[in-house]
């Protein structure tokens, strides 16, 4: 059992579905020191996701890239695009393949922590969803069981944002604020964490079998 | 909050028909016709100027577009960056084969949008250059000039840049002109009354009665600090101060912009204008073609703000050369 | 209410003092200073344009002075009358021996203040006709159409009686050009939210939340009906209705005016053109020079309301001659 | 013992004390349906009055047009300017006299009325000031004892206002609410009627004569 277009489709589906009860969460996060859009922006990308056909597509790589391409047209915001760079990023790491397996995810995790990085001009530590995807990435490394890497993930999503909650913010406009947002979850870092979390629970082993 | 809308999902797409049904000289282009482009034909070889950004700041960012000023612009939802397509959309519509300059606000996702739409010109052939507006000095501290986000001041970069273009200027020149007049322009808004986006629940945020705040950013991005409120001519002395502390050496003479941020009437305006008119006068500054009124809002929003652009001949002549568009004209 | 003011009494005159420094064109004249003058020389035997009304509308009243528009306009207190002193200064600044042309809005205080004004001027040879705008028709009945009051479509009448005089119009033939233009032209707003007079303690009146005000007056006067606040589009439709219920026959092109009371933001007024738009084409009425922005308000009051000026050839060409103040500018 | 400039300068001192506890009555009698403006304006008015120096004025006559000259410099709402063309309507019937009898005041009155009326191009009936003026000039017609003018005069507008109250407004901007005006007192004509009662009670007869 590896990872491919319904393993893809059913993740987003979750996700989706999850984001009816976090956009408010999401918008509030960011409303403290931001514009209060992060739930709506993301509600509204991850609904565009959920309305691509997957099930369809010729191979992996090319059900990333029709996620990339409807997020490119469908939003502007600075997690959307990094979300965008995300589906590019494993859409060229899985290109023509149906499948990846399971103990590859980390290595496509970091390349999307990697080219994020580039795109948001974000250092590691900045308190952004850059350290979530870092964090995650490194947890699940050299795991090749589905419930066991579900498990991992929960669990560095919860140490990160622990451990970013009393760091300042280095970035984006949070960044003007660095003092007040000590104390404050980012929310990109947030929705990531959160996201993992509706992905991999309950039917957390078929969710990412 | 009452507005004077129809479906909130539908605002933008109405608003954007409304312009150009009232302006026909704009056009809406592009998959989803958020890239605004004019019908005045540019000349091949011309350097395209485009912007973008958010809905919801009109005249910026579409009613910008026109000879002597922008050549495209995309356009996003109610305060969010237009799409990654959009920014394609416009880049395409402004490209005469000699490059395309990319002047916007400092704001992570329209960087990160326009960045990645430069990447797929440039797979197809189309050079372009980014200059970002960091007008706003109450967003970083000057040794940090580069974090500060863009806000009214950025039209002043528009108007040279768009000169500089109609001049025949090449990619390399309008693109250091255009960084040319956003390192030379500040701005400091202050805020009195919140805005509200249409189809949510209240205002982006509150504030007390008789409390006003500096910094506010125009998403209604908390300001950096508030105050009671005061006399005008104590706010703009304040102010004023704040920008001429960033002044150029040798600099005698400024562009000016008293900016309504939506509600703030005309009349307010004018008496913080004189006020101003009054303290640069007192500082040795010349005031050359005062701009006063609603031009960079954030719908209706309380509150005004003042640009200057410390000028050098370059600039003073690229700002008086004549430009056309539905909120600006010179010339 | 906030307001970015100084001392309530100096409002008016810190306002004009900064409308003048922004505009070198604009005098201030008079004992009181209370009459607004342009500096383009007119020639002798031109007819004078003049107006006048209270502050806080702002581009009306003195907004409008300039060459193709008035000569010379006197401003009252916020929301008064100018005072009968006022209207002689605008008078006698305006006169190059051919005649005064008084032009605002049918208001009591204001007509028996310029009239007082115009016999005052008599007595000096100068001659004067009055002409009334009277384009609410919120305001009275069609049957009572000379007592309805004069809103925003008062400003076509500047345009067309303007030009007649730039082109060499004799008096009577400056007064019978407003006149047709005021006969001719229909408004009809909306109020969403008040106003407050500065100084005072509080809004000039109150709405609820979910209501909005038909026929309200510009300067807070209660409005005719009251309203469940509803789709844009369906208020559109409503007053072009009513608007186009007195359109003369034979007309085929139509000025419009989509007008802000103030804070309501241009991307509504573009969302209400758009529909407007569509109806007047369905009616088969073409739109020549549609105006979309604050042209005449009552601060920061929030609302909208359409202008229809039903045009004939003469009308047509009078508002497309060059004119130029800071607020309209024509060719 | 005549009306002479004295007699005015102390009316008007009195008009002036009284306004300060009349502006908010009038301003919210005239916000019914008018602009709200009434008192503020009135006070505004009867202040520039105030400062005039009547005592030294050559005569009655000149010391009403210096009144209509400060009043036309100073006001611009209808009511001040009916006010106005009243003060130079007496300037003109008393010019060049040093006092008027108290049995002369009622036709200055009458003339005051008609002026107003041309002026104001309204009607007798309509429900404004000039109603005001008219039953206060016939009640006084014929009496020369100024307590019995005070009398009369107070108790004439006590019938006007009672008189009108029930009537419809059609003059100005009451006329577009007509029905709604119907209850409700005129705020120029309730403004006659409080300036009278101000100049003539308490210390009348000594203020009117
Ligand atoms: N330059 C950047 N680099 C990395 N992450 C970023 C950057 N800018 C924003 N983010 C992430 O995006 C989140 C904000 O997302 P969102 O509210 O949707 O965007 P916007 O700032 O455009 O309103 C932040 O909490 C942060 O995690
Ligand atoms: N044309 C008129 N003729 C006679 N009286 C008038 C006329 N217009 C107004 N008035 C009087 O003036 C009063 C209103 O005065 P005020 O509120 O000061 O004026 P404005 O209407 O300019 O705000 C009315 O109640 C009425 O008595
Ligand atoms: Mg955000
Ligand atoms: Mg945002
Ligand atoms: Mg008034
Ligand atoms: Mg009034």
């Amino acid at each position: 059992m590896a990872i491919d277009v319904h393993t893809l489709a059913d993740a987003i589906e979750r996700a989706n579905r999850a984001m009816g009860g976090l956009t408010d969460q999401l918008n509030a996060a960011d409303a403290k020191l931001g514009d209060g859009d992060t739930g709506t922006m993301l509600a509204r990308l991850i609904g565009s996701f959920a309305a691509v056909d997957l099930q369809n597509a010729p191979d992996l790589g090319a059900g990333f890239m029709a996620l990339a391409k409807t997020g490119a047209a469908s939003t502007g915001s600075s997690l959307g695009t990094l979300i965008v760079t995300a589906m590019m990023t494993a859409g060229k790491a899985s290109a023509g393949q149906d499948a990846i397996e399971w103990n590859g995810l980390s290595q496509i995790l970091l390349a999307v922590r990697d080219a994020a990085m580039a795109r948001g001009k974000a250092e590691l530590g900045a308190k952004t969803i850059i350290d979530g995807l870092d964090a995650l990435a490194r947890a699940i490394a050299g795991k090749d069981d589905p419930a066991a890497i579900a498990a991992a993930a929960r669990e560095a999503m919860d140490q990160a944002l622990l451990e970013f909650r009393e760091r300042p913010s280095a970035i984006g406009r949070a960044r003007m604020f660095a003092e007040k947002s000590v104390g404050l979850d980012d929310p990109g870092m947030l929705a990531l964490a959160e996201i993992v979390r509706a992905v991999t629970t309950n039917h957390s082993a078929t969710a990412l079998a | 909050m009452k507005k004077l809308i129809n479906d909130p999902a539908d605002y933008v797409d109405e608003m954007l028909d409304g312009l150009c049904l009232a302006h026909p000289g704009l056009r809406r282009v592009g998959d989803d016709r958020r890239a605004i482009v004019h019908s005045v034909a540019m000349w091949p070889g011309k350097v395209g100027v485009v912007s973008g950004g958010g809905s919801g700041h009109l005249p910026l960012f579409t009613g910008y577009v026109g000879p002597g000023l922008l050549d495209a612009c995309a356009i996003g939802n109610v305060f969010e960056g237009p799409t990654i397509n959009s920014c394609q959309d416009a880049i395409a519509a402004a490209d005469r084969g000699a490059g395309v300059l990319c002047l916007f606000g400092n704001y992570g996702g329209d960087r990160m949008n326009f960045e990645m739409a430069s990447e797929f010109a440039a797979l197809e052939g189309v050079e372009t250059r980014t200059v970002l507006g960091t007008d706003d000095i109450a967003s970083a501290r000057p040794a940090e000039g580069h974090k500060r986000r863009g806000v009214a001041g950025l039209i002043f970069a528009y108007k040279a840049a768009g000169a500089m273009a109609e001049a025949g200027g090449d990619l390399d020149a309008v693109a250091s002109i255009a960084q040319k007049v956003v390192d030379r322009t500040r701005t400091i808004g202050v805020a009195l009354s919140s805005c509200q986006i249409p189809g949510a629940a209240g205002p982006n945020f509150t504030i007390a009665d008789d409390e006003i705040e500096f910094g506010m950013g125009i998403h209604g991005e908390p300001g950096i600090w508030r105050h009671k409120i005061r006399p005008a001519d104590e706010l703009v002395d304040e102010m004023i101060a704040m920008l001429l502390a960033e002044r150029p050496a040798g600099v005698s003479r400024v562009a000016v912009l008293v900016n309504s941020l939506g509600s703030t009437p005309f009349e307010e305006l004018f008496i913080l204008y004189r006020r101003a008119a009054q303290q640069l006068d007192a500082a040795g500054l010349t005031i050359v073609r005062p701009l006063i009124g609603p031009y960079v809002t954030s719908m209706e929003m309380g509150g005004a703000s003042i640009s200057l652009c410390f000028l050098d001949d370059e600039i003073e002549g690229l700002l008086a050369a004549p430009a056309d568009c539905p909120f600006w004209k010179v010339g």
